[in-house]
């Protein structure tokens, strides 16, 4: 009757829940939190997310950007919070996130203004992530022409920077040897 | 006819009382636990109103068998109950009370369940209902050896006068083929209130779809009722048989019997909590040998007329 | 002389060597002609002493227009007798390389000669169409019976990784094919796949006489999810991880080491200590809940609840003891490429070894009540047997094998990571019972605390992530091995280009263990059916599904084609009597 | 999906909305539960099993596992339904008695999780059954199972609603200014520190350097700012947070101070010694 002493020496272990509140250990990988004004729609966490749980995707009338977060598939990995640069997502933790009826209450969406390229008029970021930039910029103290250099690339899509480059390229070197 | 008014009176009180033991069981069963259990002594009632409420659903190959089963045996269970001669033991005998129809409404009940698990066409309820079977082959020559000694001590079969012939001095524990009696009788008593490690009733674990598998909603739940009545019958045979002392006021005696009966059903959960179940044909068949031997005891004494 | 040469000098006396090459160093791959392969394969494993532990089959065609099968063997010794082992600086992999070609996806079967493969071959048809000739089992093994005829889902160019075929009308369920083995009176007993002492989904045929078992067949891989693609497709390395620990929910932290490593170590990358050090505290901490796990259930399959719920509460220590060090229950989440995500600090240090204690103190205290109770015992011992020479026929793994009283653990056999600094016994028990099973995880449970303990104390100091400078090399592979609770998982990555995994193939504990399951069946009762799947702790969603061998136990007798083509035409004699 | 299956018209009549608030309320203090593992990792099983024994015990409010769904009020599904389990799940959706509530237990249970789109998955229940109450987590914490059977049940209410943020300004967010001018500086630190830490104690190793910094008034004199970082370090009471200010000061500060001063990184008055590194550990 081993067994019996272990019980008495122990007693009950049953915890309160939920007729009071628990909380978690730190460090608790629970639910991700998402604090819209520091989100700058970098994308980020969009693709490091291994379940697709997180989406960064533009909205059928292509002028916002819509960050938007499925919980129910979500998998507590924190790769989001780990590559968010502002700290925007972190996990948070919330354990509490059953729902019923209606599994939309799962869903959590932000939506951020576009950009469009100085070039070709595209839309290919957002207005906070240059913004963003500028900010760093300045307080990484280069000159106002440097910024000013820079400010200009980052505002400009992927792809007229590529084309941009490959005519640059293609001006100094023809064969192969530089001119 | 005032008995069969008492009979009435009996099970259903016992019917009402039944489930609060359980409550009490399953409280004291999460406290050995180290854990809370249930929030009071009532979840047994909760549980068995719900099932009433839910739906029915049965199996598409079922038949009516199936379909009566479980009124039937809870049918069954009560007459099993009425038969104890608890609130009517000064009256005089009407012959109900007979050891006999006692065990044949028992081994009925047990036929019942098996042909009902059988025509369930779950093939873990055959097997469950197979076992049953089994068991009893190896419980019932245990309980009627004890009850044949305690019948020739007695000289009848009939429950009211052995009872009152115990509570009067006239055979009793002072007899050592009585005392030996009553102990293989309280182990077969146990197995028959199904609780491990004998628990091969509703083949919990090993076969777990068990029996009762394809039961739903009320029909489950009068099933679980019929049990629960068949668990306090076999109390209360042995009650009446080994442990008559009682009030003859029909209400009192009933009061002071549900109270015995309960605190036997309770005290079952220390044993049934600790250990692991038996294997039918291995620890079981040893252990029932060993009962039977116990009872063959019993009847050698009676027959040496120690 | 290298390591492993002396095996291949001795392959070349009988077979044509038409290629050997060592990447890594202790992991050598000799190609041979498709023909040869049986021999090859039967000779380092019964002749020298290997243990298959994989096959990789492996469309190359869009590589060298060839598909590939490659079979690993762990050579580590028969031991079948105390000194039938090799010394530890002759360990070491063998893979046996065959190409086929995309004309003619055929080769001959090693299972006729070595029984471990038949699983594997199996799966070769399933997944890529390799047909594996004179394989006595033909079933489907992994995809679901509802899935179409000739379509190969690891075949590079058969589907995208999302194609899903139409699934049929839910009740004109395929049904699957059970072979039955013959016999007045026998009832078949179907178990599953919803069974509540089985917490995953798989189907067991039992066929009975009475009680008694006579024999069993089972389909499994009801989780066949289909991760393998998916990891070739929609991942990078950087998320595969977190793929791979869902493969199983109880062993996941050891399949997402032994993947990301097999990655580290086809680019040779070396890890920091510190994070070798995290690894293990990891993967000990996840030994320690799985085995509290399943003694626990061990125990409730039996009826003895009340030790169950003891040993589920002291188990809640270890999973606090995962919340402590991995920020989750079940120690996802921490292994990247290169090294660890999450490092623990002081305090937390300090907490896992006050944790540790109570742990070791209380576990001692059940252990012995259950010990005590003969009733307990009595159901445990000489349930389940599996026999020494099944056990070498079909390489199991974990506390399965060591049950068994084979010395068999990759910690031991193949160290990796931090286990040279540490101290650790491998547990090992007489009798290959439920019992034996049980006191190899208990004897276990308490090296794992000591391991952890070693673990905090030694913890070196620096990073828990190597520089990011190596790169990629499309087309190189490795296998790694990892000891997971259920025993050793092996994974084997080929790199593809852009961040991406070429090939990956894991094979998990579970799946070297099932084979055998059948053996340890006859002659059991139907009541121990369940606690004899429970012993052999099976993760169902680890092997993504499974079938039966049809391998006579003693003499290896082979189940052909024609045998049972016979059976089925005449219902006589059938070749299953008496296995 | 094709969706081949249709609830049946029988089914789908004693499972309309008001039948399952009905329910609820029988069910709310006696509740039996079923399993059904529609080829779910196990994680969600270990997890379901974990939270019936002592430390969370549902029994307190009425909860039963049940061996068969023809005894059930509450199905509970993990996994994202593989193919092979597709048959088996409609088996028991069909065998329960109505009506029933059905509970997307885990990641894959709710959505299909990490293998949403995999060719063998259905992902997730709700696209082959209807389904009621979801419980998030991969796997739920043993207190996300009971707070979602509490909501299910309506002992508790339900804590996430559907968000959407809209309309936010275009205004980047604060960022903070640099000890030396030069984010670039903060940049390294936090990368080291993540390279040491991780993820999140590296988050803390930041934040406790910076701010131990953050006092110095020449942070361009290496003596003074080792002094003021070791009485921060004295101060700190966690070894490994110890260990790693220190090298960060030696791998970090110094590497960007030289840019812009001449000094010996090695000399012991600025940097931080061996000796000093080991004393972290006593």
């Amino acid at each position: 009757m081993k067994l019996l002493d272990m019980t008495r020496k122990y007693g009950s272990a049953t915890y309160e829940y939920p007729f009071a509140p628990y909380t978690v250990a730190d460090g608790f990988r629970g639910k991700p939190e998402y604090d819209y004004d520091k989100c700058i729609g970098c994308t980020a966490c969009g693709v490091a997310c291994p379940s697709n749980a997180i989406n960064v995707e533009l909205n059928e009338a292509k002028d916002k950007l819509v960050w938007k977060f499925d919980c129910g598939r979500c998998i507590y990995c924190g790769r989001c919070d780990e590559v968010c640069p502002t700290n925007a997502v972190m996990l948070g933790s919330d354990f509490e996130t059953a729902v019923k009826f209606n599994k939309e209450d799962l869903i959590e969406t932000g939506e951020l203004d576009v950009e469009y390229c100085q070039k070709c008029g595209k839309v290919f970021t957002t207005k906070r992530l240059i913004a963003y930039c500028v900010e760093n910029f300045k307080k990484v103290g280069w000159s106002e022409r440097v910024i000013e250099e820079k400010t200009k690339y980052i505002t400009t899509c992927p792809e007229c920077k590529k084309a941009e480059s490959v005519e640059l390229v293609s001006k100094h070197y023809s064969k192969g040897v530089k001119k | 006819m005032e008995v069969i008014l008492w009979m009435i009176i009996q099970v259903i009180a016992i019917a009402l009382a039944a489930p609060f033991f359980d409550g009490v069981a399953r409280v004291l069963r999460a406290r050995l636990q180290s854990r809370k259990g249930p929030p009071d002594f009532f979840q047994t009632y909760r549980d068995i109103i719900k099932l009433y409420k839910r739906s029915r659903t049965r199996p598409r190959c079922a038949h009516w068998v199936f379909d009566y089963a479980p009124y039937i045996m809870y049918g069954l269970g009560a007459t099993m109950l009425a038969a104890m001669p608890i609130t009517y033991n000064s009256y005089p005998s009407i012959g109900v009370s007979d050891i006999f129809v006692i065990i044949y409404v028992g081994a009925f009940l047990r036929f019942v369940f098996g042909i009902a698990s059988i025509d369930s066409g779950n093939p873990f309820a055959a097997v469950g209902g197979s076992r049953e079977q089994t068991l009893t082959i190896f419980v019932e020559p245990v309980m009627i050896i004890s009850l044949i000694v305690v019948m020739c001590l007695a000289g009848t079969s009939d429950l009211v006068n052995i009872r009152a012939m115990v509570r009067d001095g006239e055979i009793g524990y002072f007899m050592p083929a009585f005392a030996v009696a009553s102990i293989s009788f309280l182990w077969a008593m146990y197995v028959e209130s199904g609780r491990n490690p004998y628990d091969l009733a509703e083949a919990e674990q090993e076969l777990q779809e068990g029996v009762l598998g394809e039961y739903a909603g009320s029909d489950f739940g009068i099933t679980h009722a019929a049990f629960i009545l068949k668990q306090f019958a076999m109390i209360g045979m042995f009650l009446s048989i080994f442990e008559p002392w009682n009030f003859t006021n029909p209400i009192l005696a009933l009061i002071v019997f549900i109270a015995k009966a309960g605190i036997f059903y309770v005290a079952a959960v220390f044993i049934d909590n600790f250990g692991a179940r038996y294997k039918l044909l291995t620890s079981f068949k040893q252990n029932a040998t060993f009962a039977l031997g116990i009872s063959a005891v019993a009847l050698i004494l009676y027959a040496v007329g120690a | 002389m290298k390591k492993g040469e002396n095996f291949i000098n001795k392959l070349r006396e009988k077979i044509t060597i038409k290629d050997v090459s060592r990447m890594p160093e202790e992991q050598i791959t000799v190609t041979v002609d498709r023909s040869d392969l049986p021999e090859a394969v039967r000779m380092l494993y019964y002749d020298m002493g290997g243990w298959l532990v994989t096959m990789i089959p492996n469309d190359e065609r869009p590589l060298n227009g060839n598909y590939a099968v490659y079979y690993v063997l762990s050579m580590e010794g028969g031991k079948m007798t105390a000194d039938d082992e090799l010394s530890s600086d002759e360990k070491c992999w063998i893979t046996v390389k065959a190409y086929i070609p995309a004309n003619d996806p055929t080769y001959p079967s090693v299972t006729r000669l070595v029984p471990a493969a038949v699983w594997y071959e199996r799966e070769a048809y399933d997944m890529l169409g390799l047909v594996a000739e004179g394989l006595p089992d033909p079933r489907r093994l992994v995809v679901s019976d509802d899935w179409p005829e000739g379509l190969y889902p690891m075949r590079k160019d058969s589907m995208e990784y999302n194609f899903r075929p139409d699934p049929y009308s839910h009740e004109e369920e395929p049904e699957y094919e059970f072979y039955h083995p013959e016999g007045e009176g026998l009832v078949d007993v179907p178990l599953g796949p919803l069974h509540i002492t089985s917490d995953e989904p798989g189907h067991f045929r039992l066929y009975c006489e009475g009680d008694q078992i006579i024999d069993a067949d089972y389909r499994l891989f009801y989780q066949h999810r289909g991760m393998e693609k998916l990891a070739e497709n929609r991942m990078n390395y950087d998320q595969m991880g977190f793929l791979a620990e869902r493969v199983c929910g109880i062993c996941g932290y050891a399949h997402a080491t032994a993947c990301i490593e097999a990655a580290e170590r086809a680019i040779d990358m070396e890890i920091p200590r510190r994070a070798q050090a995290l690894r293990i505290i990891n993967q000990e901490i996840e030994r320690l809940h799985s085995h509290m796990l399943n003694i626990g259930l061990a125990c409730e399959v039996t009826g003895n609840i009340n030790a169950f719920m003891h040993i589920f509460r002291i188990r809640e220590f270890s999973m606090e003891l995962a919340q402590l060090i991995s920020g989750g229950r079940k120690t996802y989440g921490n292994v990247v490429v290169g090294g660890m995500r999450r490092d623990v600090n002081g305090k937390e240090i300090r907490r896992g070894l006050e944790l540790l204690d109570t742990m070791e103190t209380q576990l001692k205290e059940v252990w012995e009540a259950v010990m005590e109770d003969d009733s307990q015992i009595e159901r445990w011992k000489g349930v389940g047997v599996l026999d020494r020479q099944v056990a070498r026929d079909f390489s199991p793994v974990g506390p399965n094998v060591r049950g068994s009283g084979f010395k068999r653990d990759t910690r031991y056999d193949h160290p990796f990571d931090f286990h040279d600094e540490i101290d650790f016994e491998v547990c090992y028990e007489e009798g290959g019972d439920v019992f034996a099973r049980e006191t190899v995880r208990y004897k276990e449970l308490l090296q794992s605390i000591s391991i952890i303990r070693q673990c905090f104390e030694l913890m070196p100091s620096g990073d828990i992530v190597a520089p990011h400078n190596r790169k990629i090399v499309p087309q190189a592979y490795a296998l790694a091995n990892n000891e997971a609770p259920r025993g050793e998982n092996i994974h084997w990555i080929m790199h593809g280009g852009s961040q991406k995994v070429y090939r990956w193939r894991c094979r998990a504990a579970t799946y070297n263990n099932w084979p055998t399951l059948r053996y340890q069946f006859r002659g059991n009762t139907i009541a121990d059916a369940a606690l004899i799947v429970c012993s052999m702790d099976p993760c169902y969603s680890c092997t993504d599904r499974v079938t039966v061998v049809d391998v006579k136990s003693k003499k290896s007798k082979i189940l052909t084609h024609k045998d049972l083509k016979r059976y089925s035409q005449t219902l006589k004699d059938s070749p299953l009597k008496g296995m | 999906m094709s969706k081949t299956y249709v609830v049946p018209t029988e089914i789908s009549e004693l499972n309309k909305v008001e039948d399952k608030l009905n329910l609820i309320k029988d069910i709310k203090r006696s509740f039996s539960v079923y399993r059904i593992d529609c080829g779910s990792c196990n994680g969600c099983e270990i997890e379901i099993f974990a939270s019936i024994t002592p430390m969370w015990d549902p029994e307190r409010f009425g909860f039963k596992l049940v061996a068969s769904p023809r005894h059930a009020d509450i199905l509970l599904c993990t996994g994202p339904v593989t193919r092979q389990m597709y048959y088996p799940l409609l088996r028991a959706y069909e065998a329960a008695p109505d009506p029933k509530i059905v509970v997307g237990y885990g990641a894959c249970g709710s959505t299909g999780g990490i293998f949403h789109d995999c060719y063998s998955t259905w992902g997730g229940v709700d696209k082959v059954i209807p389904v009621d109450v979801w419980i998030p987590g991969c796997p739920p914490h043993p207190a996300s199972t009971i707070y979602g059977l509490a909501t299910a049940l309506g002992i508790l209410d339900q804590k996430l609603k559907k968000t959407e943020h809209k309309d936010g300004t275009d205004e980047a967010p604060k960022i903070e200014d640099s000890i030396f001018d030069n984010t670039l500086f903060e940049r390294e630190v936090m990368e080291r520190a993540r390279v040491m830490m991780g993820y999140l104690h590296g988050r803390e190793l930041y934040k406790a350097y910076i701010d131990a910094l953050k006092p110095i008034e020449d942070i361009y004199n290496p003596v003074k700012t080792k002094e003021t970082l070791l009485e921060a370090i004295k101060k700190e009471d966690d070894p490994r947070f110890k260990e790693c200010m220190m090298i960060l000061h030696n791998e970090v500060y110094l590497k960007h101070l030289k840019r812009f001063k001449n000094i010996n990184k090695c000399h012991p008055t600025i940097c931080f010694t061996k000796e000093e590194m080991e004393l972290a550990y006593d």
